[in-house]
């Protein structure tokens, strides 16, 4: 190789130094429904995180001469019929369901990838764990929920205190029955990459089976875990404010959107703010984190993003 | 808030019943169909099976009682030639036996006639040990039942009857037919459904088709007794949705003629009412939305003895400390956000009929923050750095649980806040219905086993009186682990007074002598460190202008007069 | 209809940019051919020197945006391509002139039989009823070789092995009678048996059909055996063209000339090292102003780097683009 | 580099076996197996290279999977310097990794998109070395140098480089241990003509540095005629014959290996226009469903009565050259095929 | 792919009797009462006798086993028995009987069926219909207007919960312009132009609901798969062969892209059976969605199992089907 002149790049279509990552980002950016989510989506974190101190009312105080007032200065939002401000009890519940969305979709996630990828990988695995989500598909989640409540409550509530023990136990349940579908999707993924030539190659080094899910199986099938991430947030939020509709769900004094809205129905005519706002707090944040999921899929697929 | 004011249950009653018109029946079945919203939908059609009041109601369209209640809370004749009493010899001396006269050339829907053996049936099939009878309480004491004459059917009680009138008066146990239930006795009652769902009855309508939980389909009986009965020809009674879509639908839309509980928020039904197209119609009867305050301690750290008599409660034993509670609630500002013309304030714990209402408690109408800071101070709870109540290092801190449901919901909200006012600090829990009311010894959450300090529920008791209801306060109703957590007495209060006065009213013949017995318990549930009365709640019902002659009924069915509804012209 | 010898395909100055993030890239900077009837012209170079581009863009199949033609002329009998409609240019696609790609395993839709997928542009452009298009796929399909043609109609092409599957392409583009078949790298897939095979197929169409191929590969041995003209390509540009012999005997590029000693052979004595060609070919953000091979070559001088050289012929259709002489070693006069 | 029988060549395969099951019906019956590999022995000497050849689906990817142990063989004896590694597990058979390693066909495929040239090159030295940070790091960059890829391009993705370098990544990735033996699996097949002189001078060059022994399995004829010492020829999961470089390709013995460089198009008009092709008929047949007798008779074009029915022995011919084929089966070859007499052969 | 059916249904049967058992199991523990909606009036004794008749008092496994064979035996002899008119046995067999109605389960889940096949089912199928167009349009035009406003369509479908729009049409159509009914009457019949004509009336709303969700979902699939194909090989073979862009969509892509697209539709079936509680609710359609609400909310575990396992059974059901759907759409797979 005497001869051998220094190897130039290959020069993709593009100057040289992007990687993999500002690829993606490149694509990303350049999607204008994903950057328009993601701006939306930071200022509702940014309102709902800061939110008490810039509008430090408490959520839970009833000032009973104000009951269903129209928005003013005193009430941006208005109040509710027992005279809670629902701009503080919007900011508060945005940090209930922005959590609830957040932690039942890791959990989700989580469950979901361990029983993609073990299916997946492992062949004598795969039969077991494909029936084990139908039968997690065909459980009704209210008696679930029921049982789940009556077997931990106390014990959780000792732990971790009444709000953080039903906020973890809605999470759980949220998350426990919401992974089938990442399960799926994640085992198909991995059935095609573990044919690839990459991982045989990391066999022929000797690298054992769990590394190689690690290593090689695990980074590639990001892109439709991202995107079931995304889509399991609005999942969540919304099953969230589904069990509220239901009336179970977290204590009257701990509001959330979904039971902000579905409190606030009945009131549509009467104190229209009242729906409006948890209404579109929800519909904007499932809105702006799906359209980021929308993004990020165009982005992570190779083949649309040479287009 | 105004609507309440102008219109109260009688007035609304006398208000159709001078913009109706003269009620001219010209013959059966001129009016067309009458459309019923139950949002709470109708299962079954006979009470003894029945899961609720709204089968209940819907039962009471076509199987009848002997006698029922009117509006008033009085006896009315139905099926008898009228009320039997001791003055009339219908009732024997010794309160032991109560004789019932059936009307001449009654009728079963089918056509064939209704004999007292039908009564004698109606008694057998309920005490069958195996049928599983849900109104099995209203023959208790019952030895024997017998038809003396086709027409004449007597009652024998083990004991003296001071108000014989359980057995077969009342929406929940009407007469049913001997030939159609004859083989659904005990164990095979369940099964019987087609009995179960298309009873033959004597009522004004009897079932076309049945759809369970969905639409009951009705027409008017061929042999009802009065031939110019009912004016509808066909009757629906709808169910599903919750109660303020079913307000909508008669108040906003007027698509149905009659919506049945429509416990709303005041504002909302108010504003519903303002389209002018129906009105909202209440009544009171027994039904009191009360504070049971845990006399044992709940706490988990006792385990298997949690909330028994074994631990009394550290401090709601003391009545300056309930009595503070109870000052610091504003009952107005609880009726007008939740209840508006369905709700009274009471600090009684029998808030009807008016004959055995106590006079002697009013202290409890007036908020008095600071007559309840003042009882606190007194029993000791001084403020600590938070804002929070304590006294030998022990914080004045509650557990507050009740079932699933709005108006209950802002009712804990308010509670707590005025609660905290006075430096008391509450945890707010509340159980979704099926398991709170249900008495399942394996959930923790029931309200029997009240492993909280305070729960918040309303109850009532059938008829006018009341003994049975306040039996439930006697020391041998605690529930405990030894029970199977059974038993009416949630607060586990105690009283030896009480329980002498609840004797002496077993023995109390007479409405007046009985009222005076009755209001003497009252005092002492009341003023015993064990409940907390909120809110006296009545029925609320939404009718369409155009439907007349409701008469809305607190003490029976809603529809016990629906043979003399009609269309206003 | 023509029965000359006349170009049936004639290129000329042809232009094709691509519209990219980066800007646009230049992939096919004027190229001029023709195709005479019952020609085959082979056209070899490096991936991404504009080969299979400038073919793509004659019938307009590259996805546009952000494929766009912007100078030139395409002339199919005559008549001006660019200027037809949609509509037109779509008879001329399957019907007059025919394609076969380089991947048989992906060209032919998977779930459609192979009998429906030859038949496709038959009824279409030959406005046959149903029958008669399904005897003319049997034949179509016993003419390229592949046995139990009739029944093997309604298979699918999984059923078939990738040779078998090039066949079934082959068929497909001839299934008109084109005028002109474009086969983009056809063999590169395939073992060396089965392109064996499908070359004798070719040539023996060639024979019977009188039909015009253009030839795209990179395989230059191949070239020489079923080529009648070669064209070489770099950059977007046709580097050397002419004659099969002239230009294997004869070569005048520096860059065919690397080409050509890359390629070890199975005859001919072991070299003991094998001769490679550094670099890659550039991907043009502008039209080329001097010679794009200048930064690879050897013999590259002054000139090279300032003036891109224009295609000088050298006699007997034999013609090339560079400015140095392989007879002196020096600059070419021009 | 020739054959030198007093030395114990450094892999020895003898009668290897890769038979994937079928299974069928509706209780997952094996309904019989895919012969990938039937019976396969051939040995290669230390610092040598072994070119194997054949049609696509005839099994020389298998075979060289099969040694590496990415398979589980179904028979056969694979012995590394003398060590028999058809047999060992787990531990064991990840201790002898290092010794043999592989160059994949698809340079794209075989590497992870999501991870860097650097940790791809390294990840064989975190699977068996424990070498620190920084000695990790030089022995990357030193692999780096020495295929000839810019050091400074360590913390870049695969899909920024050009095929040929890709395939770079790939041979540093399979030098960091140290191999005695690579299997080449097609490492030329998916690139540019101009690209493939590179990798294969790049291979070499290795090879006369590191004293590498090569198994390089590809189709391509005049690239395994320039790089191979020895080429052995496999036809549907069978030896057809195997033999020095430059007798084998002067002279084919099997019908088959005949065909096989006859097909071989030169660059050179004038030799192909002079040129007697054979070209064979149709497709190599199913390895499920193997014709019987001698594989290959369904497209011989020499084939004869007894190929139908006598599957063919591997015969020594002398000069390291070994052959299946009747067609040199001494004892038979004065005998004509209308008076062959069955079992004289053998 | 007959064997492979056939081997999945063999396969089916242990795991529908696991899921069966867990289902039983699961409702068991729950703490739901049957006679928890009894007036607070009934005493406990009385409440006790009541679950005592319901068979509450018997062992978990008796229970259990009691369902198996009520679920499995009665219930399939009993519904033959009424199709074919024969009599099997003396015909007095325990069925599955609902605590809360007292009547057989599998009747009212048979009532329950037409108006949920109605709304739920012809919801699911309108946007099916309105899903495959759009995402095939919005493929094609990637990131043009009729894109942009198709993800806008289906992310306000997938965001806005059904609760809401619900609500927000009944106070627009059926409050303030009084066109629409709030109420399903399940009791209309359609006889003529007229019933047809309010039947419509009635299933508009809830329809468009729940059409709005599902064709929010499915159209995204469709996209994703139409994108995945249009860039295949196969479709620049059709455009060289001349054919339309038309034929090229419709007829090449469109029937590739509908091979995971059907999948999904089939596994989306079960849930057209699991009803939609809350749309039912508010429309009150009273389908297999509220009777399963109200069925848990009374603690009537009878027809709570019964109608979860029938659920179940679907999905294992439907699982199966898209594959083997899977295989008949795509020549390349053949299960074995």
């Amino acid at each position: 190789m005497t001869d051998a002149a220094a190897p130039t790049v290959a020069s993709g279509i593009d100057t040289p130094e992007h990687s993999l990552w500002s690829d993606v980002w490149y694509q990303f950016r350049h999607h204008r429904g994903a950057m328009a989510g993601v701006v939306i989506f930071a200022l509702i974190v940014l309102l709902v995180i800061a939110g008490p101190w810039i509008w430090n009312t408490d959520p839970t105080y009833i000032d009973v001469k104000a009951r269903n007032a129209w928005p003013s200065f005193a009430h941006p939002m208005g109040t509710d019929n027992i005279g809670r401000d629902i701009f503080a009890q919007v900011i508060q519940g945005g940090r209930v369901s922005l959590l609830v969305g957040f932690t039942a979709m890791l959990i989700s996630l989580l469950v979901g990838t361990l029983v993609g990828v073990l299916a997946g990988y492992y062949r004598r695995l795969d039969g077991i764990l494909m029936r084990v989500t139908d039968l997690f598909l065909a459980l009704p989640l209210l008696p679930l929920l029921l049982v789940v409540i009556m077997l931990f409550r106390d014990t959780l509530r000792a732990a971790f205190g009444p709000e953080t023990g039903i906020f973890l136990l809605i999470v759980f349940i949220i998350g426990i029955t919401s992974w089938m579908n990442t399960a799926r999707i994640v085992r198909g993924d991995v059935l095609g990459i573990k044919e690839r030539e990459f991982v045989v190659a990391a066999k022929s080094v000797g690298t054992p089976s769990r590394r190689i899910i690690l290593r090689h199986i695990l980074p590639n099938v990001l892109s439709p875990i991202m995107v079931s991430a995304t889509l399991g947030i609005a999942n969540a939020i919304i099953t969230e404010s589904a069990l509220s509709f239901l009336g179970l769900g977290f204590p009257s004094d701990f509001p959330t959107w979904g039971r902000l809205l579905f409190d606030g129905a009945n009131f549509m005519t009467l104190t229209p703010a009242r729906v409006i706002w948890p209404g579109l707090a929800i519909s904007m944040t499932v809105l702006s984190i799906n359209f980021i999921g929308d993004g990020l899929r165009d982005a992570l697929d190779p083949r649309i993003r040479g287009r | 808030m105004k609507l309440r004011h102008l219109l109260t249950g009688a007035a609304i009653a006398a208000l159709i019943a001078t913009t109706g018109g003269a009620p001219a029946f010209a013959e059966r079945g001129a009016d067309g169909q009458v459309n019923l919203l139950y949002w709470q939908a109708v299962s079954i059609m006979t009470p003894y099976l029945s899961n609720g009041t709204k089968d209940l109601q819907a039962a009471s369209l076509v199987i009848e009682p002997l006698a029922r209640y009117n509006e008033k809370g009085d006896l009315e004749p139905f099926l008898v030639e009228d009320i039997p009493t001791v003055e009339n010899g219908g009732v024997s001396k010794d309160l032991l036996t109560i004789t019932w006269k059936l009307k001449e050339g009654l009728l079963w829907s089918d056509g064939t006639p209704v004999t007292a053996d039908d009564a004698v049936f109606t008694w057998q099939y309920c005490t069958h040990p195996d049928g599983g009878c849900a109104q099995i309480s209203n023959f208790s004491d019952v030895t024997n039942v017998e038809a003396v004459d086709p027409r004449t059917i007597r009652i024998t009680f083990g004991v003296p009857k001071p108000f014989p009138y359980g057995p077969l008066v009342g929406g929940q146990a009407p007469l049913i037919q001997k030939a159609q239930f004859a083989d659904c006795l005990g164990p095979k009652a369940p099964e019987c459904t087609k009995a179960n769902t298309y009873p033959i009855g004597t009522g004004p309508f009897r079932v076309v088709d049945f759809k369970a939980n969905d639409v009951v389909t009705l027409e008017a009986n061929p042999n009802y007794r009065d031939p110019s009965k009912p004016a509808f020809a066909t009757a629906v009674i709808k169910g599903g949705g919750d109660p303020a879509s079913a307000a909508r639908s008669v108040l906003e839309t007027g698509e149905y003629d009659f919506a049945w509980n429509t416990q709303v928020e005041p504002e909302i039904l108010a504003q519903m009412a303002a389209a002018g197209k129906g009105q909202i119609l209440s009544a009171f009867g027994t039904l009191l939305e009360r504070l049971q305050v845990n006399q044992t301690d709940p706490d988990p750290a006792l385990g298997a003895e949690r909330s028994t008599v074994a631990h009394p409660h550290p401090f709601l034993t003391d009545e300056r400390v309930v009595k503070a509670l109870s000052l610091a609630i504003d009952r107005e500002i609880l009726v007008e956000t939740g209840y508006g013309e369905a709700g009274r304030a009471t600090c009684n714990f029998i808030p009807a009929p008016d004959l055995n209402v106590s006079p002697n408690n009013d202290w409890c109408l007036k908020q008095d923050m600071e007559g309840a800071k003042k009882l606190l101070d007194e029993a000791g709870w001084t403020e600590g750095s938070d804002g929070v109540r304590e006294k030998d290092g022990r914080k004045l801190s509650i557990l507050y649980q009740t079932s699933t449901n709005s108006v209950r919901q802002a009712a804990q909200a308010l509670i707590k806040q005025w609660w905290n006012e006075i430096g008391v600090e509450v945890e707010l829990r509340n159980i979704d219905g099926s398991v709170f009311f249900g008495s399942d010894p394996g959930s923790p959450d029931t309200l029997q086993k009240f492993f909280a300090d305070v729960e918040m529920y309303a109850n009532e008791f059938d008829g006018t009186d009341p003994e049975k209801y306040l039996g439930e306060w006697t020391c041998g109703e605690i529930p405990g682990p030894d029970t199977q957590w059974q038993g009416g007495n949630t607060s586990r209060w105690c009283n030896a007074d009480f329980d002498a006065a609840l004797a002496e009213l077993a023995k109390t013949a007479g409405l007046d002598g009985r009222a005076k017995v009755i209001i003497k318990a009252n005092d002492l549930i009341v003023n015993s460190p064990a409940v907390i009365p909120l809110v006296h709640r009545g029925r609320l019902s939404a009718a369409v202008n155009s439907l007349a002659g409701v008469k809305m009924n607190a003490w029976d069915s809603e529809l016990w007069n629906a043979a003399d509804w009609y269309r206003a012209k | 209809m023509l029965d000359g010898p006349g170009p049936v395909l004639e290129v000329s100055g042809l232009r094709t940019v691509f519209a990219t993030r980066g800007g646009s890239v230049h992939a096919v900077n004027g190229v001029s051919f023709a195709v005479a009837e019952g020609e085959i012209l082979g056209v070899v170079g490096e991936s991404g020197s504009g080969k299979s581009v400038t073919m793509m863009s004659l019938m307009g199949l590259l996805p546009s945006p952000p494929a766009e033609i912007v100078g030139g002329s395409i002339l199919y009998q005559g008549r001006e391509v660019r200027d037809m409609s949609p509509r037109e240019i779509r008879s001329l696609r399957g019907g007059e002139i025919g394609f076969v790609f380089q991947d048989p395993m992906t060209s032919l839709n998977p779930v459609f039989t192979v009998g429906f997928q030859i038949m496709e542009p038959i009824r279409k452009h030959m406005g046959l009823s149903k029958a008669a298009a399904r005897r003319r796929a049997a034949e179509l399909l016993a003419l390229v070789g592949i046995p139990d043609a009739r029944a093997r109609l309604d298979d699918y092409p999984h059923q078939f092995s990738g040779g078998m599957r090039q066949r079934v392409m082959i068929a497909m583009a001839l299934s008109c009678d084109p005028k002109v078949l474009i086969a983009d790298e056809p063999t590169t897939a395939l073992d060396v048996t089965i392109q064996a095979q499908i070359l004798e197929i070719v040539r023996e169409l060639r024979r019977r059909l009188g039909t015009g191929i253009v030839w795209i590969t990179h395989d230059l041995g191949l070239v020489a055996g079923i080529a009648d003209r070669v064209m070489v390509m770099y950059a977007g540009l046709v580097v050397e063209q002419g004659p099969v012999a002239a230009i294997f005997s004869r070569t005048q590029h520096p860059y065919t000339r690397a080409l050509l000693a890359t390629v070890p052979s199975v005859t001919e004595g072991r070299q003991a090292r094998l001769r490679t060609i550094e670099g890659q070919p550039p991907i043009l953000m502008a039209a080329p102003v001097s010679c794009p091979f200048a930064p690879r070559c050897r013999h590259a001088f002054d000139r090279c780097h300032r003036e891109n050289p224009p295609r000088i012929p050298v006699g007997n259709g034999h013609d090339v683009a560079c400015w140095w002489d392989p007879a002196t070693g020096g600059a070419r006069d021009v | 580099m020739f054959d030198d029988p007093a030395r114990e060549p450094l892999l020895r395969v003898e009668g290897l076996k890769m038979h994937f099951p079928i299974y069928r019906g509706v209780f997952r019956r094996r309904a019989g197996e895919v012969r990938a590999v039937d019976d396969l022995s051939f040995e290669i000497t230390a610092g040598e290279t072994l070119g194997l050849v054949g049609e696509s689906g005839c099994g020389k990817s298998t075979t060289g999977r099969a040694i590496l142990r990415l398979y589980e063989p179904t028979a056969g004896s694979i012995r590394l310097e003398g060590r028999e590694i058809a047999t060992l597990e787990g531990g064991a058979l990840r201790a002898i990794r290092p010794e043999m390693q592989m160059i994949f066909q698809d340079p794209q495929a075989s590497l992870n998109p999501r991870m860097t040239v650097g940790s791809i090159i390294a990840e064989p030295l975190d699977e068996h070395g424990r070498l620190s940070r920084s000695a990790r790091r030089a022995r990357v960059m030193a692999l780096m140098d020495a295929v000839g890829l810019n050091r400074s391009f360590v913390n870049r993705y695969p899909h920024e480089f050009s095929g040929g370098q890709r395939q770079r990544i790939g041979i540093a990735r399979a030098l960091a241990l140290n191999p005695k033996f690579i299997v080449c699996d097609e490492p030329i097949a998916a690139l540019d003509v101009s690209i493939q002189a590179q990798v294969v001078n790049l291979l070499e060059d290795l090879q006369d540095r590191l004293g590498l022994t090569y198994l390089f399995i590809s189709h391509d004829l005049s690239m395994v005629r320039h790089i191979a010492d020895r080429v052995a020829v496999m036809y549907l999961g069978r030896l057809a014959e195997i033999g020095p470089t430059q007798a084998l390709f002067a002279r084919p013995l099997h019908p088959y290996t005949e065909a096989l460089i006859s097909a071989v198009p030169s660059p050179d008009p004038d030799a192909e226009a002079g040129r007697k092709r054979i070209i064979l008929k149709g497709d190599v047949p199913s390895p499920a469903k193997p014709p019987a007798g001698c594989v290959f008779h369904t497209r011989c074009p020499k084939v004869f009565d007894r190929c139908r029915k006598e599957v063919p022995q591997l015969l020594d011919k002398g000069d390291g050259r070994r052959v299946a084929c009747h067609l040199h089966d001494d004892s038979v070859v004065h005998v004509r095929e209308d008076v062959a007499e069955p079992g004289a052969a053998i | 792919m007959l064997t492979y059916t056939l081997r999945r249904l063999l396969f089916a049967i242990p795991t529908l009797l696991v899921i069966s058992f867990i289902i039983f199991a699961l409702l068991d523990l729950s703490p739901g009462d049957p006679t928890a909606n009894l007036p607070m009036t009934i005493p406990p004794e009385v409440r006790e006798k009541i679950r005592e008749s319901l068979g509450l008092g018997q062992p978990f496994h008796i229970r259990y086993l009691l369902w198996m064979q009520q679920f499995f035996i009665n219930e399939p002899l009993n519904l033959l028995e009424k199709w074919t008119g024969w009599t099997i046995g003396d015909g007095n067999r325990l069925r599955v009987i609902s605590w809360q109605t007292r009547s057989p389960v599998v009747d009212l889940i048979v009532q329950r069926l037409p108006q949920t096949l109605w709304v739920v089912g012809l919801a699911y199928l309108i946007g099916v219909l309105i899903a495959i167009p759009l995402g095939v349009i919005s493929a094609y035009r990637q990131y043009s207007w009729i894109d942009q406003f198709a993800t806008l369509f289906s992310m306000i479908g997938f965001s806005v919960p059904t609760f809401f729009t619900g609500l927000a049409l009944i106070v627009i159509f059926s409050v303030k312009l009084q066109w629409l009914p709030t109420i399903y009457d399940t009791n209309l019949r359609v006889t003529d132009a007229h019933t047809f004509w309010l039947q419509i009336k009635q299933m508009i709303m809830p329809v468009s609901v729940l059409a709005l969700y599902n064709a929010a979902q499915i159209s995204r699939y469709m996209r994703a798969a139409m994108l995945d194909n249009l860039s295949q090989d196969y479709v620049r073979t059709a455009r060289a062969k001349g054919m339309s862009e038309r034929s090229v969509l419709l007829v090449h892509v469109l029937r590739n892209s509908l091979i995971p697209v059907v999948t999904v539709i089939a596994l989306g079936v079960p849930t057209i059976f699991g009803g939609a509680i809350i749309t039912e609710q508010i429309f009150r359609v009273n389908g297999l969605g509220q009777l399963l609400i109200s069925g848990i909310q009374s603690a009537d575990m009878p027809l709570v199992q019964t109608l979860t396992f029938i659920f179940a059974v679907l999905i294992v059901f439907f699982n199966l089907i898209a594959d083997v759907l899977y295989g008949i759409l795509d020549p390349r797979i053949r299960y074995d």
